[in-house]
């Protein structure tokens, strides 16, 4: 549980995103979102864990917003880590739920 | 063509301003097209004048008066007398001022509304026909037309709405005073919102049904609650009678019933509710000049762009289909008109949320356990019972519950039903948790404030995650 | 070590069994960890027995006689008699129907229950004084203690709660009558919610605050709506004064109040109800033995996975800092027990929605504009009168709105302000809008149930997209 980090300012990820961080150790506001607006999703936070990003603040990154957002740990941008979110579609690999997207994400 | 008859075009025009119509028309007119609303009646349509709004005020009218007659248990003793005819006032105030909203609205948004009955002449003109005779008509040559005719209460053999005692639900919430005793015939929602709500009015009801149970459609725990507490009320059911005729009789009427195998039973009452469904309004028409043709139940076809055979028209609301419910009829006429607009708009919403305002509520949302099932899901339910709540014990309600349903896998959530105080409300978070693909950890997660009947939701999904608070999990 | 003393071992133990250390204590027996509850009053804390819930029940039981009272326009006469000592009873027996199930709830789930005072002798062992004098105590050695000991009434200088006519909330919801003539200090969410409740019940308040408005850290003209309501109900308000003394009178009691220019005024009722705040409990946990010490507030600092500085310790619920809400002390509590277990839960919940019992009642959850744009966001506003709702007119309500405030660029929804029917389950919807991360236009899209208070809040979502159809778009 020591690597559980906390994220201040408005994180744009659904609980269960946020707590699939949490278990995979990424720091979810380091996450760049495929969803409306940049919202994070299951996909995102594991292809960025995959990708070997975890504690990174994104103080770029749309997921988290606000001015008490602090950078818990090193300080590199998500700019630098915006090639993992290559175009994974927001509710990917949610097999026959129809309900995997939200209305937003109809353009 | 008539001497007289003027002829205006028009980008979109809309038949009938229900709340599929005005909905439309007022999108419509926000994505800066010519529109036009045509009603021959009231804006508004049934909803505003007759359905929805009419029923749930008298409904609120009467639960006001017999929760207060009722709480001698909390140390409240008080006695109400109800004035029905002054409660019709209050309820036709608030009618003309949400119907005056509607043309406001219209106006403000630009709409151009015209009183009369249109029929189509082809497929991009309608001849409008105003009030009565001699009022003259016009035509008017749309390039769009959305048709939101709506419905009608259905009759049955024997039983017309023209003879004084055979009340439609309109007849009825036109009412000046309670009839003492009734015989309403149907227990579908409307059957059971009027039932309950005379109940409570001092109304001695009697209500016969052809099938073997209150609300069809409605799982059997939810139909449970809201007939036992029909019966506290004093209503009499009586299942698998199909009403079969009506004689008057010194003091009313008598109606006769008749079971599958020919067994006829008479009921008395002052008056009789025809309460058996509702039936597409298209025949005011002359759809074959356009060369649609209703579907067997009467309903226009439509796609998932609320679009019929012909290009040019959209129907929307009651007359294309079920479920007849005033906010899908708004939906599909947002769609509708965005389609209009050359908007990349569609009817892909997941589920309608529905309400029954019977006591208490009954709220649903998306797919029941069967259904899920039935729809390759492997289901998972949490449930959560009103008697454990906080808040709903400190209303004096204690029947019913939250049921969640999701799906195992994923814990994606497929549907909900809640019976209970404030249903028709709650089941909004579970509504918009299903569009957002929400799952049970997302709904679980979200904080809920206390004490509210909201956090059942919570306990809900919790509970069908095993890790419910206030419920034992199994 | 007093002799007779047992010592017993423990995975978790949790003192105080509020809606913090109740639900902790569940969650880590969930956990399958070995867990022990000890309270030394009663279970479910000053929530069930002295706060939410009695508070909760009274005002319900006050809105249907007063309702009712008042109903002429719906035709309803009734002039209710309300027996407080009868509605006392009602409520103990909701109360005592609420605690007996937590109680069942904690042994179901294998909680081991302890009646007494917990202190900390060390940073793994508690001793726990049992009852009255001579009754023993007992040593727990715990791996991890979570601190929920709550809060309790603010006092100001001058006013004893030992003195009888000086009353907190909790000797107000102990009543067995009515006082005719009340003073209250403190225009805050309690102080509010008991004045509006006892004018309902025919007690005429006077409400002395030293702010100058009702309801602080609420927006105006949320305030303006509450404040206009109680005033109608009969409430005197008299701010910028604070109550600096007061005295026994032959008929009750006279407050004295003092602006800041030292102008006195006094106040004559048959009590004076306290309603300043709370203040956190840490007095009773010698937290000196384990070099823990309160901050300027009183509060018991701990981080987002509700540790205090001391690893083995945790706190929750009001003693662990603001918002004192029972929502927000289960929700530590939950985080508290699965981090204990070793699970990787934090509290990041994105918001604690908040409501206001009072007349109507207010529901809040997130940001206002000021704050979004204190945030760094660059806010949009939509709004929802409920004078446009179709339901609230139904119900003859229609003072107050929804707001919704979202991120123009993204349109993320970031909060919501709603006043008006229903305000406290209304809000609901939005705290699961703001967990999700949904758009306006999630909100905008879901269909809602018509008719409904609910639809008001998709209104207000599209107002601030300027597609509303109900409200004109700015
Ligand atoms: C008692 C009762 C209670 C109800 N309660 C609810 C409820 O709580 N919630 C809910 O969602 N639904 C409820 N309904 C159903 C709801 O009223 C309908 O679903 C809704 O009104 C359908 O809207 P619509 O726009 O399709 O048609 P309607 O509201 O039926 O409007 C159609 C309009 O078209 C006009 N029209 C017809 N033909 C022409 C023509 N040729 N030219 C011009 N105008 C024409 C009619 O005069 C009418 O005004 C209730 C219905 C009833 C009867
Ligand atoms: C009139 C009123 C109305 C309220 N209405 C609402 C509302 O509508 N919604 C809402 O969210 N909140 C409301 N609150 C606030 C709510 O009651 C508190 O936020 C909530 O009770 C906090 O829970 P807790 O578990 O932190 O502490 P508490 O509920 O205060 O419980 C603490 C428990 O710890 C016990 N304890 C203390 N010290 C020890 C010790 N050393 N050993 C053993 N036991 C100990 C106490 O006896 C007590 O039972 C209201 C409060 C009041 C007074």
């Amino acid at each position: 549980a020591d690597a559980v980090e906390a994220t201040e300012g408005r994180v744009f990820a659904p609980p269960s995103a946020r707590r699939l961080a949490r278990e995979l150790g990424v720091n979810v506001a380091a996450v760049n979102g495929s969803g409306p607006g940049g919202r994070v999703t299951d996909a995102d936070v594991r292809n960025h864990a995959e990708s070997g990003g975890t504690g990174e603040t994104g103080g770029e990154a749309k997921a988290s917003k606000g001015p008490k957002q602090v950078d818990m740990s090193s300080g590199k941008s998500a700019v630098s880590r915006r090639e993992d979110a290559d175009g994974e579609p927001a509710g990917a690999g949610t097999g026959g739920a129809s309900a995997s997207a939200a209305p937003s994400t109809v353009e | 063509m008539v001497v007289g008859d003027i002829s205006t075009g028009t980008d979109v025009a809309v038949i009938g301003a229900g709340p599929g119509g005005y909905v439309a028309a007022i999108r419509a007119a926000q994505e800066g097209l010519d529109t036009t609303l045509i009603e021959r009646d009231a804006y508004g349509g049934v909803c505003l004048n007759h359905g929805c709004i009419p029923s749930k005020a008298f409904i609120h009218g009467a639960d006001v008066a017999h929760e207060a007659g009722n709480a001698e248990e909390l140390g409240i003793h008080a006695d109400p007398a109800v004035d029905v005819a002054q409660m019709q006032e209050w309820k036709s105030g608030v009618v003309d001022r949400l119907t005056g909203g509607v043309e406001k609205l219209c106006k403000a948004n630009g709409v151009n509304l015209i009183e009369g009955t249109a029929t189509f002449a082809d497929e991009n003109k309608l001849r409008v026909a105003h009030g009565g005779e001699g009022q003259g008509s016009e035509s008017i040559e749309f390039e769009h037309a959305i048709v939101a005719t709506g419905s009608r209460p259905m009759q049955i053999p024997g039983f017309d709405f023209a003879d004084d005692p055979v009340l439609s639900s309109r007849d009825l919430l036109g009412m000046e005073a309670v009839p003492d005793r009734l015989v309403v015939v149907g227990a579908g929602y409307i059957g059971m919102e009027l039932s309950t709500m005379l109940a409570k009015l001092g109304t001695d009801v009697t209500v016969v049904e052809m099938l073997e149970d209150v609300l069809p459609g409605y799982e059997d725990d939810v139909k449970r609650i809201v007939r036992k507490r029909a019966e506290e009320l004093g209503i009499e059911f009586h299942f698998g009678e199909g009403a079969s005729a009506w004689r008057e009789s010194p003091n009313g009427v008598v109606v006769t019933t008749e079971t599958e195998d020919g067994m006829e039973t008479e009921y008395a009452g002052d008056a009789v509710l025809v309460a058996v469904g509702r039936e597409p309004v298209t025949d005011t028409l002359e759809l074959g000049a356009v060369g649609l043709e209703p579907d067997d139940r009467g309903f226009i076809e439509t796609d998932h762009q609320a679009r019929t055979d012909v290009d040019s028209i959209f129907a929307v609301g009651d007359v294309a289909g079920e479920p007849m419910l005033a906010h899908k009829a708004s939906k599909e006429g947002i769609v509708a008109a965005e389609v209009a607009a050359g908007e990349p708009a569609a009817l892909d919403y997941q589920a309608v949320p529905a309400a029954v305002f019977t006591e208490p509520e009954i709220g649903t949302v998306g797919m029941t356990e069967a259904e899920a099932e039935e729809a390759g899901f492997d289901p998972v339910v949490g449930q959560m019972p009103f008697n454990a709540s906080g808040r709903a014990l400190t209303m004096g309600e204690s029947d019913g519950f939250v049921r969640v349903v999701a799906d195992e896998e994923t814990g994606f959530v497929l549907g909900g039903q809640i019976v209970g105080p404030e249903a028709s409300e709650l089941v909004a978070e579970l509504a918009l948790a299903i569009e957002m693909g929400a799952t049970l950890e997302d709904v679980a997660a979200t904080i809920h404030t206390h004490p509210t009947l909201a956090e059942a939701v919570m306990e809900a999904a919790e509970n069908a995650m095993g890790t419910a608070i206030h419920t034992l999990n199994r």
